[in-house]
């Protein structure tokens, strides 16, 4: 056990901090095109996809590596890069289940962002529970035909490409009948619209499919596979890297200590309250308990081991810690935390942010209420963390005992 | 010994309900979240006048207690109602009443009891603090009234109500002396009014500027210097009466995870199957319903002044904040996706009680006080 | 609603507490000769089955004059009276349920205490699921044999008589083949265990019968009936009197805050460490709002209302409100909180008091874990809230899957 | 950066599990409780010639760091051990190592390393307070040596070591400066001992009475008045070490846990099939899972002398404490009755736990410490 960073991770970690010092944008970036040109710029740096095979346009990065760039930009303030659910859903899909002519067509314009992703997995009726989906993906001849709903796709406004799940056998066991299918998101029968948050931002879309038709060649990996694919690749976006997360709630939890030094609470700085005191100790101790945990994993990830449901525990702790962290900032600055126009600049986290945009406390805040939800609910969470970390029996559950009576029959059992 | 609400206590609510769901309804709500003034004055007049106001029947009012308020309150948090009626009629009508002023209660009461005229108070300066310390917004004799110098922020739709009561302080130092209250109108010269954009959008909040604002000698309230006890008895009752608003934001948001749980379906099932959202429920509804009991005990020791007024009114600050807090922020996560968007309604109750929490004394000021009124030996039983 | 006492009220409590500065012992109640006689002396103050009618030797007393009675005895310190439970169970049970003939023969003697009693509900496999109980009542002639264990049991090595749930139809469901018995617990073949708790003392016993024979006079109510009568007297149980269990955290409390005028915390008295006063300050509030509570139930009971589901809610507010205030006594207080032999006595909560006796703060901490536990664990007051107050559907469940698949064939459904 | 263990770290717990689960089964453990002295002298000897010991070799030990010790304890606080191995290594043996003074090192650490010596460390006095301030315990010059008057409190195993290290105050004031460190006998008159009865009966205490003790210069370990820095240093990795005893305590409650839900059935299924169950094994697992990680990292911290060593142990005794807490108090919940039960064996984890939480810091003391810390700027990688 050594947790010293090595003289190679350290001074990677001066080449990174060096290269952003020189490069991050000093404005804001608006348009679509000044986004695809930072983007290309990580890239050409060697920022993005960094850990995959060279082959696939990689560079063989070690899981270290990637969190120090991951944390690295954080702390730069750098604008992210775009397609960041394609490069942590779509390409491992491609890279493990992806025939070799999809991997040639689509990784490296994926990497490069000449075209934009995104995930069309929840529906309105599937959400935690993402096996019973409806959206129908129907054989005819050469060609799928998709119908149905999808919603929560981050970026759908913008993509290029999606990655689908949807049904090909209604017949079939609700798990047994799903297929993954990549959907050019310009073909004729999609309409895309966006969804608006309680943050008054549109990040989510819903997406709606009338009768769109995808070629047969689209399908990855097997007929009726889709689930299983689904499954592993799940586990790479709850794994996250959450070391990046910690640095974003460090930034945040730092500006607020500058913040109490000038905000007065009973005609003192807030910084002089015991009250605050123990409330930022406790917060900044939790979250040194996520950097812990995240050096933990990464420290295994770097012998090699894969992240299994045990990158349950890691989803659950930094979504659910960060509503802690949010909802401790606003305890601390009182109305001055919920306020966006004209707060003054020595108390904002951003100065200057406007209602609907990224860089408000109240943002931060909004935000920390989603976390615990997508990819994969706390509820969920905990519940693969009983069964396959822990081992407890499988609840009993209404479309088990559902499948379990039908499966009596043919000698299986649900899911 | 009653802790039910007599009969007449129940036609209020019923009254309050059906005119807010008839009058107010959440298309409204949502088209006063981009209206700068933040509320429909006729709608707000047709609402002064439905008759359930605290003031003195000489001065138009109904002559209610905080029990009726707090009804009348916990109806408004369950649309939630945008406009003034809580800077009116609890803040300022509060001070006003406390007061003792009868020549001011005389100028104004009569306007606001027939909604012509809304009011706010004006408290908060540049930090977080309850107490007389930290008013610095200075009060000085000028000619034939007084001068104001400084500022005040979050004042109740500061941006759009008539008459502003402002808390200053005439002299120097950090006691109680010298807290004086002044009402000042609307475009008074030297007054800035700058809008405050809020994390709920039907609570308007403005940062007022006084500039060598000048008013005459009869728009102070009370005696110089001499305000502190009816601006403290406000900020209590504006306690209690959040308190009340957050009840019913809170109550609000309970009923309707309990419905979506009972029709949405996840694995075969309906998810209030589920333990995990059906023992969640069930803490909400012990938070909601032990939230229900501090609101109307400390209204009701208002209305008695029992000795444990103040105690029960921190008590129910704080254990409504806590409770409002985590009953909308569950409420959230039972609803999953939809919960997190603009167009369903569930946000607005949300924010609604987020609003409310720090302001007329956050959970930890309430703990404290709390603690003060037990060691002065104030409680229950002691008078 | 007007929260009020009444002069009537006031007048009764101020009687009350007087009666009691007299009479109150002033010496710890060691034998049961002893506790006998103060019980006797409530009796006859008529301060013990109070709200029972006349007939069977109450008062008619008001839940008002019940729960002030209840509170005073806390005030004032008063050892409490003997047969608890039989007057919180067994009387309710009778005077429902009972035939005439048992309801002369034992009630008088239950309120007197002439007779102790016991409730026999729960067994080793039958805690949270009690319906799931073994222990046998078969019909020989005219009397039950009973074989089989009980655990749990409060009291059991000074009782009299107890109040038996057990199995009289092995064939039926399990709601439906319970029986509800009065067992003199003098009988040959009962053999009664103490079992030590985690405080040191014991409160609780195992009870074993074998062979042991009860005349089938002593069934109370229908034969196979006894889950129904369980069912509506445990919600008396659960509903419990909460203000007087107010009282006694009030009692504790209150002597914290004269423990935090002595104790220091770095070097001053607690109760002006910021820290520890909030901490006062959230729990006093938290105990003043089961006291709000506690009145509104009283005030529905006073106007006839009876106890339905929402004692529930009751239930897990006080039992999970008694976690809070313990585990925060014993934060104030530091080792001195777990300390027993050797105590100062400015920081006891009594002084001198030994492992295992009732007194310490120990004590109550550890009791306190109890709370959450006996008389329906908080996850099953949790279930009968969502399902009975809430109104939410009942879960799946593998006892209930396996009912219905049996009750289809009958037509009727699961509990 | 790796935070698996290595190969010997794996074989040093094994080794100690192995010795305890064998010779210190629960039936000793159980023994231990209702000994006078808490604890069997041989089997400690035994223990400690495991040759696991922080000291250097020239005294006899094997030079192991903070993570080979926190090893160690964890496996401790499985069993849970009873017996002054916490109180004389790590407390007294860190206080010496830490004093830096060879000449008492060479005294009393090779009869420590072969088991024939116990010690412990008095420091707690009347109130509770881990800084220099509020020790008053007096030590003045008399004769050929020093006097010491005063109290001392919660003395682990205070009344069955054979050599406490005593924290004084060489004259007045409140600061650091003062702080000396004694090295008192048992036995040696004045030294008045009466054993606290803890709720914890595996861990004994014992309130300590000085007056007119007298010892001999010879036993002032580190200059007079300037023992600080080395008591500061023993009470971090005491504060550490302690966690890593609560952290062995909490996870053998949560497998006890969660082995007792794959077998009780209530209701036709096992309990752990119940969300209530199932969700609240996953939350303690979490909560163990972080307790790991923050204990080995302060370790680690301690053992490179990083930046953050300060700041993680702190961070340490405040998550353990909460963790240790809950865990043990969700596994009763768990169990419900037997969990109850003084012959069901989960009650011990609980009361070591709970026993070591207001020690060397409760979560207060340690959340201001680490915001302290925070200030100052002595963070990861600030050095």
């Amino acid at each position: 056990m050594d947790l010293s960073y090595t003289a190679e991770d350290q001074a990677f970690r001066q080449r990174v901090r060096a290269w952003l010092a020189e490069n991050v944008p000093r404005q804001k970036l608006i348009t679509m095109e000044e986004k695809k040109a930072w983007h290309r710029k990580l890239y050409d740096a060697g920022f993005i996809g960094m850990g995959l095979p060279r082959e696939y346009g990689g560079r063989d990065a070690r899981p270290m590596e990637q969190a120090i760039v991951g944390e690295e930009m954080v702390r730069a303030k750098a604008p992210p890069p775009l397609n960041g659910l394609g490069i942590a859903i779509v390409i491992p899909t491609l890279i493990h289940h992806g025939t070799e002519q999809q991997k040639r067509r689509f990784i490296h314009k994926l990497l490069t962002a000449e075209e934009l992703w995104c995930q069309l997995y929840s529906e309105p009726n599937a959400g935690s529970d993402l096996a019973s989906l409806q959206c129908r993906a129907d054989l005819d001849g050469d060609e799928f035909v998709i119908n149905g709903q999808k919603i929560w796709t981050s970026g759908a406004h913008n993509a290029d490409w999606g990655l689908l799940l949807a049904r090909t056998d209604r017949t079939a066991p609700k798990h047994d009948g799903i297929s993954c299918l990549l959907v050019d998101m310009h073909s004729p029968g999609i309409e895309v619209r966006t969804l608006k948050q309680i943050s008054g931002s549109g990040e989510f879309c819903e997406v709606f499919f009338t009768t769109v038709r995808v070629p047969r060649e689209n399908l990855v990996g097997d007929l009726n596979a889709g689930w299983r694919i689904a499954q592993t690749t799940l586990s790479y976006e709850r794994g996250g890297n959450t070391l990046s997360r910690y640095a974003r709630m460090l930034q945040q939890v730092t500006r607020l200590l500058e913040v109490c030094q000038v905000l007065q609470r009973d005609g003192r700085p807030a910084i002089e309250d015991p009250l605050v005191r123990q409330k930022l100790g406790q917060i900044y101790a939790e979250m040194e308990v996520l950097r812990y945990a995240s050096l933990r994993i990464l420290s295994r990830l770097e012998r090699g081991l894969r992240p299994g449901p045990e990158s349950s525990l890691a989803k659950l702790h930094y979504s659910e810690l960060d509503k802690r962290v949010q909802e401790l900032i606003l305890d601390v600055l009182g109305p001055y935390g919920q306020q966006v126009g004209g707060l003054p600049d020595e108390l904002a986290l951003v100065p200057g942010v406007d209602y609907g945009e990224e860089g408000s406390w109240m943002y931060a805040f909004l935000w920390s209420r989603a976390g615990t939800i997508y990819a994969g609910s706390s509820e969920i969470q905990k519940n693969i963390i009983g069964e396959r970390v822990l081992g407890l029996p499988k609840e009993v559950r209404a479309d088990r005992v559902v499948a379990q009576t039908a499966g009596a029959a043919r000698g299986d059992g649900a899911d | 010994m009653d802790f039910e609400f007599t009969e007449d206590q129940v036609m209020l609510r019923g009254l309050v309900r059906e005119f807010l769901s008839e009058q107010c309804p959440v298309s409204h709500v949502r088209a006063m979240m981009d209206d700068s003034r933040g509320y429909d004055r006729d709608l707000y007049r047709r609402l002064i006048q439905l008759g359930m106001l605290p003031f003195p029947e000489a001065y138009g009012g109904a002559g209610l207690g905080m029990i009726e308020q707090a009804i009348v309150l916990e109806e408004m948090g369950r649309i939630p109602y945008p406009g003034p009626y809580f800077a009116t009629v609890i803040l300022a009508g509060g001070a006003l009443m406390a007061s003792g002023d009868r020549r001011t209660q005389a100028r104004y009461l009569p306007d606001v009891s027939n909604g012509d005229l809304t009011m706010s108070l004006a408290f908060l300066e540049g930090g977080i603090a309850w107490g007389p310390e930290t008013i610095r917004l200075s009060l000085r004799r000028d000619r034939d009234g007084y001068r104001l110098d400084g500022i005040k922020r979050f004042v109740p739709f500061g941006q759009s109500v008539d008459v502003i009561l402002v808390v200053a302080r005439a002299g120097e130092g950090r006691s109680a002396e010298g807290i004086s209250l002044v009402a000042v109108p609307a475009g008074t010269p030297g007054l800035a009014i700058e809008p405050e954009l809020m994390m709920d959008l039907t609570s308007k909040t403005a940062t007022l500027r006084f500039e060598g604002v000048s008013v005459p000698a009869e728009n102070l309230v009370g005696p110089e210097g001499g305000a502190w006890p009816a601006v403290e008895l406000a900020l209590r009752q504006a306690a209690v009466g959040a308190s009340a608003e957050m009840l019913g934001a809170a109550r609000k948001a309970l009923e309707m995870s309990v419905d979506y749980a009972k029709v949405r379906k996840q694995f075969g099932q309906y998810i209030g199957q589920f333990q995990a959202i059906k023992h969640k429920l069930a803490e909400m509804l012990e938070l909601v319903e032990n939230a229900h009991a501090a609101v109307y005990y400390a209204a009701w020791a208002l209305d008695a002044r029992a000795p444990d007024a103040a105690l029960a009114a921190s008590v129910a600050k704080s254990t409504v904040n806590v409770a409002g807090r985590r009953v909308c922020g569950e409420a959230i996560q039972v609803h999953g996706g939809i919960g997190f968007t603009w167009e369903y309604d569930l946000h607005l109750y949300f924010k609604r009680a987020k609003h409310l929490e720090p302001l007329y004394g956050d959970t930890e000021y309430h703990r404290e006080r709390v603690l003060q009124e037990v060691l002065a030996g104030r409680v229950a039983g002691s008078a």
